[in-house]
């Protein structure tokens, strides 16, 4: 049994962009396991070249329509940076609040409509509609509440109208505040369903560890997904993001010709379980609780985990969401209009997508036109973990026969919720 | 057509355009009413070759897509381009201001001539085979997706407008981005998103694409009236619309 | 006919009064402009306000509007009977209603909008800021007498309150304390009318008001509107805010059920390219020009023949909605008296 | 004015297809009858709103004699969302109509007594067939009746089993011509006005009745009046794109008129100088 293995999964579905899997195995031997990448590449970084500091966001986001936030976020970081732009309590609370909307609305789609088919052995959500209506209701709520969210801090559900460098184009009024707080509060009970769910399932995740960097961004006193500097569990020190080309280590693998990264090993992991590996202490706790009724602690090093961690990061992001919404009500908004001028420079952004840790870099001259630009996304970085995870992960579930191999391999790239068409700067390999 | 089946591709783009689907939340459950999906990579698992509707998301930035697309227009009664990458090329066309080589070289230097990092100049769909609908936009705006999905089920043409945002604009009763000194692309573009940009405080990035017979002499003269020159409107244009003359 | 006075403060717990019974839709503050909304409270109503960046004909013919649901091939009306008060309207966008009023009613009645129209109580206002395109002062419209239920006017620091209709009336019913104004106070409004028809002239009108109609007439080969419709977006900017502006478009919407849906109205303008074209593909005012022209001749002349006034009060809102600039009518029928 | 006993203007009445017949490839033929009972009760010259629940609704003109009162006719081309739902009912199927509305050609006072010169191109001869069946109903109320209709091509002809019958009969002159002609085709062959300098009329007693599209109106008043007929004596019915049929959209005006409401049929002396009409 599973003496001969011929893999080859053309386009893995349920994930954003396009990724192929290809495993071939000779009467036991192992010939060959890959993660290929064959998505059209879309070179952002040159066509930003020219492009006022103004539409720099506006450009990027439309890197990826999943984390479009967050891209936005990050140029404007970066052009903020780069110009000196100095912005407001105000604004600093809202964009973090802008953030945790794309955290929403991202981990539950992943997990309800990429992940949950998977736990409960269906092809894609559509038979749930039929069999788990309430699981389906609970995850569109879900859904909604981030998307929402996003549309009152953001002007819009996917590619950001209002967030600009120096401020916001149009700001949320507090009654509207009020409201979005009345809705999260409402949004736990779902997430609790949601939470006893994949608790009910937990089982089928694989049990399956290997021992990996984890890399994110770290902040004195919050579970940070926007500010801080570049910390990893290799390391006790963080590093500023200003120097990340040395801590993402671009290199051209001599088995592909792909650009992966690494830093202090082989290759690293981003994401959701990279984080709360990195700031675990810092969760608030109903997430902390969460944590604990998974059994997840810091130093988790199951790929498969990562789905854990994203339920957590929701309740996080719900109460903390909570608390800057008090603090910016607290405060009352305040008329501010963005103010900014261009000026020659060059600056960094750093944040953290759904996904991983997100960097972009842009070079301005003296009119604001970008004259360089370099980003690097959290898929990019995955790549070399998941090429990495496979082939440890090959050898010791080939026994299971081609069909549930598939799947398990299918299942960690998901796992990673990559989102490839995000790789401006991933190279792919050889198609068979 | 008796429920037609629904193929969803997607070429070089964000794949926004899908999650807007994704985000008509308890509204899909409707739309599989009408529609069966038969392939969605981004949200099922299945693949299918048989399908009556292709709906493509995505530009067009290499030769191999190129035939995958005439592949698809041939397997399709209808096909409709989704969102800007589709119908106009969208910001991939950003591309095309600068030379091939020098765009490889900017993003992935040395490694450059590597054949899979082949790419041409950004096309829209249309520029290569026949598109029978549009849903214009970046992202597209869902309700209009809606509508233009019943329509097809009802045997409709769908009517899309055809004149400018501006219109759409003074129903949500903004105050016009010209007269706080910005270059608005509306009085040029497409209306159907209702005026989401200048509704919250942008500008109008052209995303939906011109109006059929965009005024562009009159736009040079306005430029002087606000201090602009044809230079910053066409800095502008260029975001969505390189090289794009008129629909 | 009752007089009575009050100070912005009582003016203010009357409309909290009214709140507490009816819908309210009065003057706020928009970002620096300013916009009809439902009121919350009184304290966001803006009574100084120059001009709203749509007129109130949105609440009587609505941007988007459903005329008729469907199921199967069966129709039904679908009327809007919800009373509601109109707080603050400017004379001259009282007297753009009293000109839609007699096109949605004479002929064919329109139960759409002469439902709404009859469900609204107008509380009317004399302007105390002009805009800075108001030229309601050569329309005729700086000041009305009639077509409100109340009118408000500011004169010195307190407002003179005249209640003319049994729905106004109704209105005040029940606010206690009421004070009687003076007849010299009620008097004193006309120094605020005659100032205000003077003041509220952004722009000079050389021809007379019934010089318009005959000024046309042989005006129609005139270089004008070649010269302003050659920058004409075809944005239709100038009909949507136009407070006598009423052309619409129809179109049928269906629910996911594919039988049952919504007939609905929505605002168009004929300076819109596609607007006289038919199903031949002639399209009978193919040109920038000629829609131009058109939208002239209708304030100046065709409107206004049918409600028996010229069919443009004044409010300047086309003239800075318009980005290149050209919208100004009497920018227009200056010329061609010029000439 | 209490909005419960106003009748909605816009609400069309439920009707009943009882024919449904192709004419050509683009024009099918509908025999309608109105669920209520109630006659249509038009006049010669006058239009109905056709609606289709969900996909919309349009100006159509009432094609047959008032005389028939138990049903009416229409004849549509299909040119666009409505009209191309409209070709694939069936006997049977229903639909919404509202009207008729708009003016209609003065049968029963300046006509009468008149010899009678119709002038029909291609769905021209749609609107006018009202008039003309009412005029050969009542024919001893007129006096000569000439017939003339154009196509652009044989195949396009309407009505053509009525065609052959006006063609036999001998109180009226009936000429056809049509632009192109094919094999079959035996007739006259150019457009309209090549018809008309062989017609002999008495200007003073004749009124002229026109229809057709709008390119073919200019060149047909030029042979009118190379005939010596006054603007007076002359009838035009005219389309316009249309929303609402009760003059209130705005999208039919003809300068000042609406053609809803003034129209479709004008007397020519009152829109000769409406420079948009023509
Ligand atoms: C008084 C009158 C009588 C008519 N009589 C007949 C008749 O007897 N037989 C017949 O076949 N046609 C007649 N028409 C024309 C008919 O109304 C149009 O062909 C029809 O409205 C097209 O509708 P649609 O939904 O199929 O096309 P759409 O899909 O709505 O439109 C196709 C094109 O037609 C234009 N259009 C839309 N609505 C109208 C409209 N109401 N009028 C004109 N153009 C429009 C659109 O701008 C578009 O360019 C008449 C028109 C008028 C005004
Ligand atoms: S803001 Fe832009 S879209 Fe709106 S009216 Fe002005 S020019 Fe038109
Ligand atoms: S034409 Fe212009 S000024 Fe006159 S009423 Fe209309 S918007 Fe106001
Ligand atoms: S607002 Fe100005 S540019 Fe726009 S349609 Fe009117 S006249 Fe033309």
């Amino acid at each position: 049994m599973g003496k001969s293995i011929d893999i080859n999964v053309h386009h893995v579905t349920r994930v954003e962009g396009h990724g192929n899997i290809l495993v071939k195995a000779q009467d036991g031997k192992i010939e060959k396991v890959e993660w290929q990448v064959p998505e059209a590449p879309r070179f952002f970084e040159a066509m930003v070249r020219g492009r006022n500091y103004l539409d720099i966001q506006t450009i990027v986001s439309r890197i990826c329509g999943i984390c479009s936030v967050t891209h936005s976020l990050a140029a404007i970081k970066g052009v903020e940076d780069a110009l000196e732009i100095e912005v407001s309590p105000q604004t600093d609370k809202l964009r973090i609040l802008a953030h945790y909307s794309e955290q929403v609305e991202s981990h539950s789609l992943h997990l309800g409509y990429l992940v949950a088919p998977d736990l409960l052995g269906v092809n894609s959500v559509v038979p749930l509609v039929a069999s788990h209506p309430d699981v389906v209701k609970t995850v569109i709520s879900l859904h909604k509440l981030g998307n929402q969210w996003m549309e009152l801090l953001t002007g819009r559900m996917t590619h950001p109208v209002t967030i600009v460098p120096g401020g916001f184009t149009k700001l949320p009024t507090e009654a509207e505040l009020r409201g979005l707080q009345k809705k999260i509060k409402e949004g736990i009970p779902a997430l609790n369903t949601l939470k006893d769910v994949i608790l009910s399932l937990a089982s089928r995740l694989p049990a399956f560890d290997r021992p990996t960097e984890y890399v994110a961004v770290k902040d004195k006193s919050v579970y940070s997904f926007y500010h801080g500097d570049i910390a990893s569990t290799d390391i006790e020190k963080t590093e500023d993001v200003h120097n990340f080309e040395s801590c993402v280590n671009e290199y051209v693998s001599p088995q592909s010709t792909a650009k992966w990264t690494k830093w202090h090993r082989d290759s690293y992991a981003v994401g959701a379980l990279a984080r709360f590996n990195v700031n675990a202490d810092l969760l608030l706790p109903m997430a902390k609780d969460v944590a604990k009724e998974f059994g997840l602690k810091k130093g988790c090093c199951n790929p498969y985990m990562n789905n854990v961690a994203q339920l957590l990061e929701l309740y996080q992001v719900a109460e903390h969401g909570l608390q800057l919404i008090d603090e910016v009500l607290t405060a009352s908004i305040k008329p501010e209009k963005p103010v900014s001028r261009p000026k020659a420079g060059e600056g960094v952004g750093c944040v953290e997508a759904p996904r991983g840790i997100l960097f972009h870099r842009y070079a301005f001259d003296a009119r604001g036109n970008c004259t360089r630009a370099n980003i690097c996304i959290p898929t990019g970085q995955n790549h070399a973990n998941i090429q990495k995870d496979f082939e440890v992960l090959v050898p010791q579930f080939m026994d299971r026969g081609q069909d549930e191999l598939k799947l398990i391999m299918e299942m960690l790239v998901r796992s990673y919720d990559p989102c490839i068409s995000c790789s401006t700067h991933f190279l792919n390999i050889d198609f068979v | 057509m008796s429920k037609p089946r629904v193929a969803i591709f997607d070429f070089a783009c964000c794949e926004g355009c899908q999650l807007q689907i994704v985000n008509m939340e308890e509204e899909i459950i409707d739309l599989l009413s009408v529609v069966t999906p038969v392939e969605w990579r981004e949200a099922i698992s299945d693949q299918s070759t048989e399908y009556d509707i292709a709906i493509i998301e995505g530009s067009i930035t290499r030769p191999e897509d190129e035939e995958r697309l005439k592949t698809i227009r041939d397997r399709a009664k209808v096909l409709i381009a989704l969102g800007a990458c589709a119908t106009i090329g969208g910001v991939n066309k950003l591309k095309n201001n600068f030379g091939m080589d020098d765009v490889k070289s900017s993003v992935y230097g040395e490694a450059r001539d590597m054949p899979h990092l082949s790419t041409y100049p950004t096309k829209a769909a249309d520029e290569i085979v026949k598109v029978d609908y549009k849903v214009h936009g970046c992202p597209i705006d869902n309700r209009e997706f809606a509508y233009i999905v019943k329509c097809i089920a009802t045997g409709k043409e769908p009517v899309i407008p055809y004149y400018p945002v501006c219109v759409e604009c003074k129903e949500k009763e903004n105050v016009c981005r010209f007269e706080y000194g910005e270059i608005c692309l509306g009085p040029i573009t497409r209306a159907g998103c209702d005026a989401r940009c200048p509704s919250n405080g942008a500008w109008c990035f052209g995303c939906r694409g011109f109006v059929d017979d965009p005024n562009m002499n009159a736009g040079r003269e306005i430029l002087e009236k606000y201090g602009k020159t044809v230079e910053d409107l066409m800095h502008r244009i260029v975001l969505f619309n390189t090289g794009r003359k008129e629909e | 006919m009752s007089y009575y006075k009050m100070s912005e403060e009582d003016l203010r717990q009357w409309v909290d009064h009214l709140l507490s019974k009816v819908t309210v839709y009065g003057v706020q503050a928009k970002g620096d402009r300013f916009a009809f909304n439902a009121l919350n409270d009184s304290s966001s109503l803006r009574l100084d306000y120059d001009v709203t960046i749509l007129p109130p004909k949105k609440y009587f013919l609505p941007p988007k509007e459903t005329l008729l649901s469907y199921k199967g091939q069966k129709y039904d009306s679908v009327v809007d009977e919800k009373p509601f008060v109109l707080f603050g309207v400017h004379p001259y966008d009282l007297a753009a209603i009293r000109q839609m009023d007699k096109i949605f009613s004479s002929d064919n009645n329109d139960i759409h909008y002469m439902t709404r129209r009859n469900n609204a109580t107008i509380v009317a206002l004399d302007v105390q800021t002009p805009s800075a395109h108001n030229f309601s002062g050569n329309m005729n419209t700086a000041v009305i007498e009639g077509e409100y239920d109340i009118l408000l006017t500011k004169v010195d620091s307190s407002y003179v309150v005249d209640v003319r209709t049994g729905k106004g009336k109704e209105l005040i019913k029940g606010m206690s304390g009421l004070v009687t104004a003076e007849m010299a106070l009620v008097d004193s409004r006309h120094k605020v009318w005659e100032e205000n028809k003077s003041r509220l002239r952004a722009y000079p009108l050389k021809p007379s008001l019934s010089e318009i109609p005959g000024l046309l007439d042989k005006s129609r080969e005139h270089p004008v509107w070649a010269e302003k419709a050659e920058l004409c977006f075809s944005c239709g900017s100038c009909v949507m805010v136009c407070p006598t502006c009423y052309c619409f478009d129809v179109q049928d919407e269906a629910e996911w059920d594919l039988s049952s849906g919504k007939r609905i109205r929505s605002w168009d303008g004929c300076m819109l390219e596609r607007f006289a074209l038919v199903a031949g593909g002639h399209n009978f005012r193919k040109t920038k020009e000629e829609r131009y022209r058109h939208r002239y001749y209708r304030k100046g002349k065709y409107v206004a023949e049918k409600v028996g006034e010229i069919s443009c009060v004044g409010c300047g809102r086309c003239v800075s909605a318009c980005v290149p600039g050209i919208a100004n009518p009497c920018e227009v029928y200056n010329r061609l008296k010029e000439d | 004015m209490d909005a419960r006993t106003m009748k909605d203007i816009y609400l069309p009445e439920p009707a009943t297809l009882l024919e449904v017949k192709p004419f050509t490839e683009m024009e099918t033929y509908y025999r309608i009858k109105l669920d209520s009972g109630r006659p249509l009760g038009h006049k010669p010259g006058q239009f109905a709103e056709i609606s289709l629940a969900g996909i919309g609704e349009a100006p159509i003109s009432i094609s047959s004699s008032p005389v028939k009162t138990d049903h009416f006719e229409m004849v549509i081309r299909n040119v666009g969302n409505l009209t191309r739902a409209l070709r694939t009912l069936k006997d049977g199927d229903r639909v919404g109509i509202r009207g008729p509305f708009g003016t209609s050609f003065p049968v029963n006072d300046v006509m009468k007594g008149k010899d009678l010169l119709y002038i029909c191109g291609g769905m021209g001869l749609v609107p006018m067939r009202s008039v003309i069946q009412y005029t050969l109903d009542h024919r001893d109320d007129y006096g000569e009746i000439t017939i003339c209709y154009g196509t652009k091509s044989p195949s396009e002809r309407l009505f053509t089993d009525e065609l052959e019958n006006w063609g036999k009969r001998k109180d009226i002159a009936f000429l056809e011509t049509v632009d192109r002609g094919d094999d079959s085709w035996k007739g006259n062959v150019g457009v309209i006005t090549k018809l008309m300098p062989g017609i002999s009329i008495d200007p003073h007693k004749t009124v002229a009745l026109v229809c057709g599209p709008p390119i073919m109106y200019k060149f047909v008043l030029l042979e009118l009046r190379k005939m010596e007929m006054s603007n007076e004596n002359i009838y035009m019915s005219l389309e316009r794109h249309m929303k609402c049929g009760v003059g209130k959209c705005g999208h039919c005006q003809i300068n000042g008129l609406y053609a809803c409401q003034d129209g479709p049929v004008f007397k020519y002396s009152e829109i000769a100088d409406v420079k948009e009409a023509i």
